[in-house]
């Protein structure tokens, strides 16, 4: 008995399951979801707008409230746009700082993505859990920026400051623990039998259509293709640690893209410790800017990306040779991945699974709007 | 008894059973707090909880069922608890007690679920609508199995009277959770689900339905909720207890063996993530059922 | 015992209950307005756990009795949190979560967030910062409970009395007013 | 420098199939190319660059008001999987009479970005099917991303700021004056 008759569902903005201040309209059909559409803005600023306004060294504190989860992917973008176009040199330690922060956040987002996913799964307890002991990789940052979750922190032409005396024993030490952690995460979370039902077979992305569609980051990843910003457009220096891109989880469900963060986070704990060997203990962390009410960027346009936890970050910087930046335009992960692509699969799914479709998907409201 | 002692009496297990549900809920709070590594709220939290929704000033207005709907819950909770023998041997906790109870428990129990289906569905919210689609499904995938058990102990031990069956496992020194232990592991299974605990809390579902059938129930309406949950609960825990584990012969011993029962599915919850309805009831239909069957065919042969 | 409690008086020991329980049991509506909004799940897990401290989420309006406004507020999420706080059940709070509530905060010249939430819902507390630390939060809702302890987080009370007032700034915002009543 | 053999053939055979369609090629660093190319001529360009090139991924459309100029400047951004090349390919638009055409059949996600410029720029898409609000709600003033929106003034127009925040300005007075402290003079110029 098939019932031709919809009801409509308006899952958020105020709702328990949506990741963050966005509406997915669900058309539903018993228990299956016929139509999503997905409404955004709720969290429009107008960040764009405003950084024409500001000068480049303004604009440099607003960008990492473009991402909230992981401001630093978008600090990173501007400070590379910016050296690009004007041809700044970055001190060898910076980099290496650099790519600290980048990895120390990403770990940081996976942990909070483990408590999304396990929560709108119904598994409270390794949301607490991995939430909880996010709070240590905070604590680093907070030593070493100043912000828990805003950072400021790298700047065009280098980072703000050097690493704290002790530094990098600490950042050895929480990434020990973190490991260790993580073996209790996969033996509640990835071992149990009901998490498996849950998302195996769930928010199933083609493979073939996944580039063409716009998928990137651990999706794509777990579509069985193999792609990484830090390996293909290497920025920093990427290219001198090791790491293995995942491509072995091809079953591109939401199994297959828990499977691929587990794996990632790892790979990051890995990450972080080649950098802490293989970084300079001496040398400048910053080269000197000019007086930022008279930096003058020349004329000139940079499409930078960098990887997030979530996918490929994309800054399109443009100057028009003046103290204000004339455009930056960013593409979050987020803004395909939470529009198109989510309307897209979330077609015939059961109504249980939107929210657990979604947190795999890493649709994060703040990038898509800005 | 008079008349006076069996309303002494009505009113003190209520109360008793009242307060010590809300208790069973702050310890399972607690409880679950400790595993997720943090503190937790303090064990009389639920109380304030209570106090507070009582003390709610304005209520919305959806319909006369949407009225009614907590107070049937609160009623079919109350007149479960009341038909369920307490302390074993004892004329004064014996309540309303009489031959054949335990069939008009199974239906007790299904009766305020019904009822409260029909207030969240006057509210008009998707959610509840869905939230009460799916409670109902679960409630045909759980009360399969548990009813079909209760039929083995009643065949067994020919009898529909839980006096009877607190006295026969009284006088012999055993539980029936021995003598019948496939009906025993088909209740078990099934407890989770009656309480609506992970994996089987799909209907409250918060990331999926926002609250479920509650969404629309706020203030005072929320605070009799809690109230007949908790009584409710505890009739459920203690109806168990008399069922298959030999009674109680104190209040005392019925509060250990209670909580050390409701313990059980506290923590298979903490651990647990939440089914989809289909898997919910096949899980349902799956092993309960099949032990409730090996459990019926002991009793018969 | 010759003495008996007069009206006003018994009136004072019920409202010191009330109050006592409503200081007691928070349940902070689950929606996260703005960026603040991350640093609530750290709140309310297992370093800072809230819960101790009575707080909880809830999942729809009906049985929350705080708001937060977790940072700034664009002109189209205004509308929702109206229609959010006016479904919530009285009495009911709301905190104000960083500058962006207080004084637009570092989005003063965009032109898509509000610049002071009191003028659109009222505010019991603000907690500065941007964002406020899971400590402020804490902070934030322990001074909330002891203004509640003391009744004196009336915001609710305010906002039925001035309704007239905060409407007309809510319509001078919002173009397209397509909202039933108050207590609807 | 790594050698730039793709790049540079990338260039090569785009001039070699559009000819003069295709103008200001260059190759701006590794891995990025950027071309220049007229309104007409943009969908055939893109649908080779993605049929016959390989550049299958859509990474962004950016759009820049070049007020002065009189022109819009819409920035198609393609990503190439295996040879990962990024290729940028622009198109001038009449900032009076913006229309530009719709690309949504070749990626289906470039309908989001095409639906965000027509509400952030006011350039129409032609045949671009979807709600016209994306991210405003009731927005009737000029499409907020052009450059002659004032968004100061706008808000100036619709919000107000706590008073207060000119009595901050000068807090060490303020503060100096409430206690009766006595400000030294070298330190009068740092107290605002």
């Amino acid at each position: 008995m098939r019932n031709e008759k919809t009801t409509t569902i308006y899952l958020g903005p105020q709702h328990p399951g949506i990741t963050g201040n966005m509406m997915v309209k669900l058309e539903i059909q018993g228990d299956t979801v016929v139509k999503a559409e997905t409404h955004i803005g709720y969290l429009h600023r107008g960040f764009e707008k405003l950084m024409e306004r500001r000068n480049w060294l303004q604009s440099f504190t607003i960008v990492c409230r473009i991402c909230v989860p992981e401001p630093d992917p978008n600090e990173e973008n501007y400070a590379r746009g910016v050296e690009e176009i004007e041809g700044r040199e970055v001190p060898e330690k910076a980099r290496w700082i650099r790519m600290l922060v980048l990895e120390l956040a990403r770990i940081q987002a996976y942990l909070l993505w483990y408590g999304g996913q396990s929560g709108s799964a119904g598994l409270y307890t390794i949301g607490q859990w991995s939430v909880g002991d996010r709070n240590y990789v905070l604590d680093l940052f907070e030593e070493l920026t100043g912000g828990r979750v805003y950072h400021m922190y790298i700047w065009p032409g280098g980072v703000r400051r050097d690493l704290p005396k002790g530094f990098k024993s600490r950042v050895a030490k929480v990434m020990d623990y973190i490991e260790k952690r993580l073996d209790d995460y996969d033996r509640v979370m990835f071992d149990n039998a009901v998490f498996q039902k849950r998302t195996q077979g769930i928010g199933y992305i083609p493979p073939e259509k996944a580039i063409e569609w716009g998928v990137v980051g651990p999706p794509l990843r777990a579509a069985g293709i193999a792609s990484d910003v830090r390996k293909d457009d290497p920025y920093e220096f990427y290219d001198q640690v090791d790491f293995v891109v995942p491509d072995m989880y091809n079953t591109s469900d939401v199994w297959a893209r828990a499977l691929v963060r587990r794996f990632e986070i790892r790979q990051s704990i890995n990450i972080v410790r080649q950098i802490l060997d293989k970084m300079p203990d001496k040398g400048p962390v910053w080269n000197k800017i000019p007086n930022p009410h008279k930096w003058r960027i020349p004329r000139g346009e940079a499409y930078v990306k960098t990887e997030s936890a979530r996918g490929e970050f994309g800054y399109y910087v443009v100057s028009d040779g003046s103290e204000h930046p004339r455009r930056i335009h960013v593409r979050g992960p987020a803004y395909v991945h939470g529009i198109t692509l989510l309307e897209k699969i979330l077609v015939g799914q059961n109504i249980a699974d939107v929210s657990v479709i979604m947190n795999s998907l890493g649709t994060c409201p703040p990038e898509m709007e800005r | 008894m008079t008349f006076w002692q069996t309303l002494g009496a009505v009113l003190l297990t209520i109360l008793i059973a009242f307060i010590s549900g809300l208790f069973y809920m702050g310890i399972r709070r607690k409880v679950i707090a400790r595993i997720q590594n943090r503190y937790g709220p303090p064990l009389h939290q639920n109380f304030l909880d209570v106090m507070k929704l009582w003390s709610k000033e304005s209520n919305i207005h959806h319909g006369i069922m949407q009225h009614l709907a907590p107070l049937w819950m609160i009623a079919m909770g109350v007149s479960t608890l009341l038909f369920i023998p307490i302390v074993y041997n004892s004329t004064f906790w014996a309540n309303f007690t009489f031959k054949g109870d335990l069939i008009l428990l199974l239906y007790l129990m299904v009766f305020g679920s019904l009822g409260f289906a029909l207030g969240a569905g006057q509210t008009g919210n998707p959610n509840s609508a869905i939230g009460v689609t799916r409670g109902l499904s679960q409630m045909v995938g759980f009360e399969i199995p548990w009813v079909m058990a209760l039929i083995a102990v009643m065949i067994q031990y020919k009898t529909t009277s839980l006096t009877d069956l607190v006295a026969w496992q009284q006088q012999h020194h055993t539980w029936i959770a021995f003598q019948q232990p496939f009906a025993f592991l088909a209740a078990l299974l099934v407890i989770p689900a009656m309480f609506r605990y992970s994996p089987y809390d799909i209907v409250i579902a918060p990331s999926e339905l926002a609250s479920g059938p509650p969404s629309e129930f706020g203030g005072k309406y929320m605070g009799l909720m809690m109230s007949s949950g908790s009584i409710f609960m505890f009739a459920k825990l203690a109806l168990i207890v008399d069922i298959f584990l030999g009674g109680a012969t104190s209040w005392l011993w019925m509060i250990i063996k209670t909580l050390s029962l409701y313990m059980i599915p506290v923590l298979w919850s903490a651990i647990n993530p939440r089914y989809r309805t289909e898997q919910a009831i096949w899980s349902l239909w799956r092993w309960p059922l099949i032990f409730a069957v090996l459990g019926l065919i002991i009793a018969s042969v | 015992m010759n003495y008996v409690l007069n009206d006003r008086e018994s009136a004072k020991i019920v409202e010191f209950i009330k109050n006592f329980a409503r200081k007691n049991s928070l349940w902070v509506l689950a929606y996260g307005t703005g960026c603040g909004a991350i640093e609530i799940p750290p709140t309310m897990t297992s370093r800072y756990d809230a819960e101790r401290f009575s707080v909880r989420g809830a999942a729809t309006p009906r049985q929350a009795d705080v708001l937060l406004i977790t940072g700034y507020l664009s002109v189209k999420t205004l509308k929702r949190v109206i229609r959010s706080y006016e479904q919530m059940q009285d009495p009911k709070y709301v905190i104000g979560f960083g500058s962006c509530t207080i004084n637009g905060g570092m989005y003063w010249d965009s032109y898509n967030t509000i610049k002071q939430l009191d003028l659109y819902i009222p505010v019991d507390v603000y907690i500065n910062g941007c964002m406020p630390r899971p400590e402020a939060v804490l902070a934030g809702f322990a001074k909330l409970q002891e203004l509640i302890g003391r009744g004196q987080a009336n915001g609710w009370r305010h906002y039925k009395e001035n309704l007239e007032w905060y409407r007309q700034n809510q319509r001078k915002l919002i173009k397209n007013w397509k909202m039933p009543d108050y207590n609807w | 420098m790594a050698d730039l053999t793709y790049e540079n053939k990338v260039i090569l055979e785009m001039r070699e199939h559009f000819r003069d369609k295709i103008i200001e090629t260059r190759v701006q660093r590794e891995r990025r190319v950027v071309m220049r190319t007229s309104k007409d001529n943009i969908e055939s360009v893109l649908l080779f660059l993605k049929e016959k090139m390989g550049f299958l991924h859509l990474s962004h459309i950016g759009c820049v008001d070049w007020m002065e100029e009189n022109r819009f400047e819409i920035v198609y951004i393609l990503w190439h999987p295996q040879e990962k090349i990024n290729v940028l390919v622009k198109v001038d638009i009449d900032r009076l009479n913006p229309v530009a055409p719709n690309i949504d059949y070749i990626w289906p996600q470039a309908n989001t970005y095409e639906r965000e410029m027509r509400e952030m720029f006011g350039i129409e898409f032609e045949g671009l099917v979807g709600p016209r609000e994306l991210i405003l709600e009731d927005w009737d003033d000029l499409p907020p991303m052009r450059r002659d929106f004032d968004t100061l003034h706008y808000v100036m127009e619709n919000y107000s700021f706590r008073s207060g925040r000119e009595d901050a300005q000068n807090v060490r007075e303020v503060i100096a004056n409430r206690t009766g402290e006595e400000i030294p003079e070298f330190a009068k110029k740092y107290s605002r």
